[in-house]
């Protein structure tokens, strides 16, 4: 079997922000995503959906230069005034070209 | 009826007492949790039944008498968020963003609240124009938009996108429910509004109980933030309510509206929203402190409404008024 | 009454109001959404009300007149879906997977349609017998587990694992609370159902029409497929009920169903299944395409039956029984 | 009546039936799954309006008749543990954590086995007092605080908490909104009950109804691990509630009760609680085996209690009180 | 503190698959599984899971030869016809025994 | 942009922990967290969580002196008599400070 390594981002965010992370997300070279509902508390106070429902943590599989950009976008846009974090790591699947493949 | 026996009757009444229960319940930190779905599912039946009443109403109401109520409470949403910006700038000294965050959530409105007043009234036996839902309607958007563009124009608008909160705002869901409701509401006529009457008319209160158990824990994990929020906005989130309910109350009456119609054009004045509002500010003004805007709103000020409010501003209305 | 009048009648029901403000909804991009969870507690309910309220009539009933309606039904449920798999093959060119798993749905029966029936002859004061949801229960399942031994017969299952389809059929939720609401009716009888009354009778219309606003929504984004699904397909979702909605009033009249009885399996017949049978086929047919069968059943069908087809089968019944 | 007459009553009830179907469900391998958030809402609904309705009958009672039955069952609250760590002990010869944990369980009191011995008793028109929810409130923690007691004496807790678990017991939602209840019932009397009386009073039978085809469901799947609970916990889970409730209905005559209090008394007493026992027990004695406690009682008292134990302690009862 | 890895295999899967991904967890050795509910959209269009409820998320830790198989075996049955992803990464564990021993 | 590892530390716990959890994470020196419902099943039989809701999902990033330290604290405190596992696995972040400085 040919495994292929592919980045996934994870991105924890308040609820508001949905529509406009996900219409970044397929900007910046997504092809897929996958959201749940979380909950959580980070060093900022209050943040608006604390009382508003859920979190949302949005999953993707993207190429490497697709996650770096999907990253630097996150910082710049979103860190200074609302409650998202981000992270990148590297797993392995079958079919890396579902993926990794442009829009 | 004295002002301490209407005080009396309120705190005494189910919703007001189930609002106190989920405070206590925070305080105490209990293990109770009301499901978020039950919250989602409780709010959007609130506004369907507010609207699905009213529209009802409206079926069965000259709309010869609606239109200079209507303008009032336009008026209203133009002049609050003006009078709320300029209190929190001069008086407050708050950054732009937030004056403008709060100047939003004070001249919109809380449909809650508004169904306590109903309920209220109900409760000492005062009739109401069957068109006031639509004045919620039409309280709701126009001072969130106001405060947004005054944001825009002082410059205090960083990151924010205040024509996507527009937008966002007039499909949103309490506007949907609440227009889409009283259309329901008066093209299914009372016929149609009978049929349905078992769960949005008769479980009405008993809904608003459950929910305002719910609202109790939320306002309560508010009050935590109570001693960073300053004297400024303890006295703002209390004395606000109270100028807005009078210059509601008046507008009412100079509108023609009944002593019962004015009292809850006063209450609508004098409510805060916290659910059209803090959506639209978080996404117009995300510099703005949701610590802020939200405690005051939730925390201060619709309880303050709900137990000392109602009576009070119906009492105003009755000097107002004349009692009429 | 005319037609036009039973139109309006339908059209202007708190229920299907509600469905074209889920439907604006979705078209607006409104931020409503029914919690996922609201949705299963409704659909739970809805069945098991319809089950109950069955029962405790079937208690009351003499049931020598259920076998002949009986067979009618499971007859329609053999029949419609060779029509249907021999029209979508020959006429629709589709593949043998995408026919049957059309069949499948057009077989099988929608409860919701049937209790928007219920609903609409109740407010036209029609009466029909008391064993409907029995035939409901009847027509469920035959025609998957056709459609299903067609497709295996005719090649067009890969992969998937029609026994354990059929199983799961048998079992699955929506059979499981109408049979068990009808079992639990018939042996709690008029005593005990009065007891349970004010949730499962009292509140069905509103519960049925805050259903209907969330199916609204969900048909409404089915909307976007219907270009690339073809003119076929579109002819298909229309003419498929009409002629089954003929042959079930037709069947029903025969067996000596009443004017209201008739009109019931004509529209049982004339309904799609979009619970039980897109289950099934998702596991017995994964090469099928959702896209298709959904948007049929879902996107086309259902807002056709609920907002057109109530009166119509209830005019064409009035025609077929002579009015009786 | 005769006990066969009223054990066909109880089994041909609706809420009984339910329960029954909900065991056949899982027994099938049905898919019905009811979502949790409806559980934890209906759990919330029957404690809150089991509490408003007790609430409103204070209100009413005197309150001179209440001391004795309240020492009568905190009495019951001591001794009932005792007893049954005992036998867990000897008999059974268990481990001290589970036989602790089994002794709260036993001690403390299962709220929906309380509402459906009202329903039952409403049903064959036996009044009794309006004071019981606070019976209920009265039993739940004493008992449980025992077993802890008596398991951190004999060693048993290693890596628990007692003092933690007693703290969020007293906190705990089944106390919160049992008590909570109680008190806005008794501050809003008849008046405020009224407006909420469509929600909390006439849907209750209904929702009790609706909560026991899931709790059916619960216990259901509880029956898989009966095989290996071994005859002792099978012996236990059916003569230890028969012995609670011949003491709870012995205790509830000497202390003035009536026919029908007495009966609720032992019914009480006969409960195993499944609500507040299993987390106290979960938190402080973790190395409790929860696939013992709750096996027996959710596997095996509550339908025992259910289906049989009803009518049993009530013909009891008219033994020991002479039918008075 | 010994710390082992083992791999961890996560699986996006439409809910009416639960029942069997389950089973086939368990007959290629994995000892446990956690699954979440979540949504998501991919390169495949509708997917019946859309309009009935949540999508699933499994997690299950196992062995790396075990892992292999689950992918192998998710590609080979599921992929074709069911929006069905798959990929797995290294984590660490403290009792490595736990997920990797036989079953 | 400067990326920066750290260790993402997932908990799989029943519910009862909540709040116990939560605290001993603090005291461990973590900043945040994020919480998701699931349900799951392992070599363990019942726990109490079956019956009475979903157990927790708990991610927290944190330097990895600090995610040694919680593995092993879960280890001796919670595995022996509660449904709990918890793995670790290193994943990337922009702003490094925000879940590695001291609190
Ligand atoms: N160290 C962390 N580990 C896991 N999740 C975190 C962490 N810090 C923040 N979060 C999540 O990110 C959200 C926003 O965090 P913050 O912006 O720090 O308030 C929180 O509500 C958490 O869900
Ligand atoms: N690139 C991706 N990243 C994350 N999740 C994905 C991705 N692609 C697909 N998915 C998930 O897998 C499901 C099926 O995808 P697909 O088969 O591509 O339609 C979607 O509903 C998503 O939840
Ligand atoms: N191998 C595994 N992979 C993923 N999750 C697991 C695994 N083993 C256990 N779990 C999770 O941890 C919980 C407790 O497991 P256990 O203590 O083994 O019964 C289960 O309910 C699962 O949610
Ligand atoms: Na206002
Ligand atoms: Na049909
Ligand atoms: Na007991």
């Amino acid at each position: 079997m040919e495994l292929t390594t592919v980045k996934l981002v994870t991105i924890i965010a308040e609820a508001v922000l949905e529509e406009r992370l996900l219409h970044d997300l397929r900007q910046l070279g997504a092809r897929g995503y996958t959201v749940g509902a979380v909950r959580g508390e980070g060093t900022r106070g209050v943040h608006a959906s604390e009382w508003e429902g859920k979190s949302l943590r949005i999953e993707t599989l993207v190429a490497p230069d697709v996650a770096e950009r999907i990253l630097q976008h996150l910082a710049a846009t979103y860190f200074p005034h609302f409650a998202v974090i981000a992270y990148m790591a590297d797993v392995q699947v079958v079919r890396g070209e579902k993926f990794r493949g442009k829009q | 009826m004295a002002i301490l026996e209407l005080m009396q009757i309120n705190l005494l009444s189910p919703m007001v007492l189930a609002f106190g229960l989920g405070i206590i319940a925070t305080l105490v930190h209990s293990d109770l949790k009301l499901p978020d779905e039950l919250y989602t599912t409780l709010s959007i039946y609130l506004l369907l039944a507010i609207g699905l009443k009213g529209g009802i109403a409206l079926a069965q109401t000259s709309l010869a008498a609606f239109w200079a109520p209507a303008l009032a409470t336009l008026l209203l949403g133009l002049i609050i968020p003006l009078v709320a910006y300029a209190i929190a700038r001069r008086i407050g000294k708050l950054s732009v963003a937030d004056a403008a965050a709060l100047a939003a959530h004070y001249g919109s409105v809380s449909a809650v609240t508004f169904a306590a007043a109903q309920t209220f009234l109900d409760t000492i036996g005062i009739r109401y124009e069957g068109f006031m839902p639509a004045l919620v309607a039409i309280l709701e958007v126009p001072a969130i938009v106001i405060a947004l563009l005054i944001a825009q124009m002082a410059g205090g608008q960083q990151g924010g996108d205040w024509r996507e909160a527009v937008r966002e705002l007039l499909t949103s869901k309490s506007i949907l429910l609440l227009v889409g409701g009283m259309v329901i509401g008066w093209l299914a006529g009372p016929r149609g509004g009978k049929e349905v009457a078992p769960l949005f008319v008769d479980l009405f209160k008993g809904a608003l109980t459950f929910f305002l158990l719910e609202l109790g824990m939320v306002a309560a994990r508010r009050f935590r933030d109570l001693p960073t929020a300053g004297l400024f906005l303890l006295g703002f989130a209390i004395i606000m309510p109270i100028i807005n309910g009078i210059l509601g109350v008046w507008f009412g009456h100079l509108a023609g509206l009944s002593l019962g119609g004015s009292t809850i054009l006063g209450v609508l004045a004098a409510s805060a929203s916290y659910i059209a509002a803090p959506a639209a500010v978080r996404i117009a003004l995300p510099q703005a402190n949701p610590g802020f805007y939200l405690t005051a709103a939730l925390g201060i000020t619709f309880p303050f409404n709900l137990a000392l409010g109602l009576p009070l501003y119906y009492t105003l209305a009755t000097w107002i008024t004349g009692g009429a």
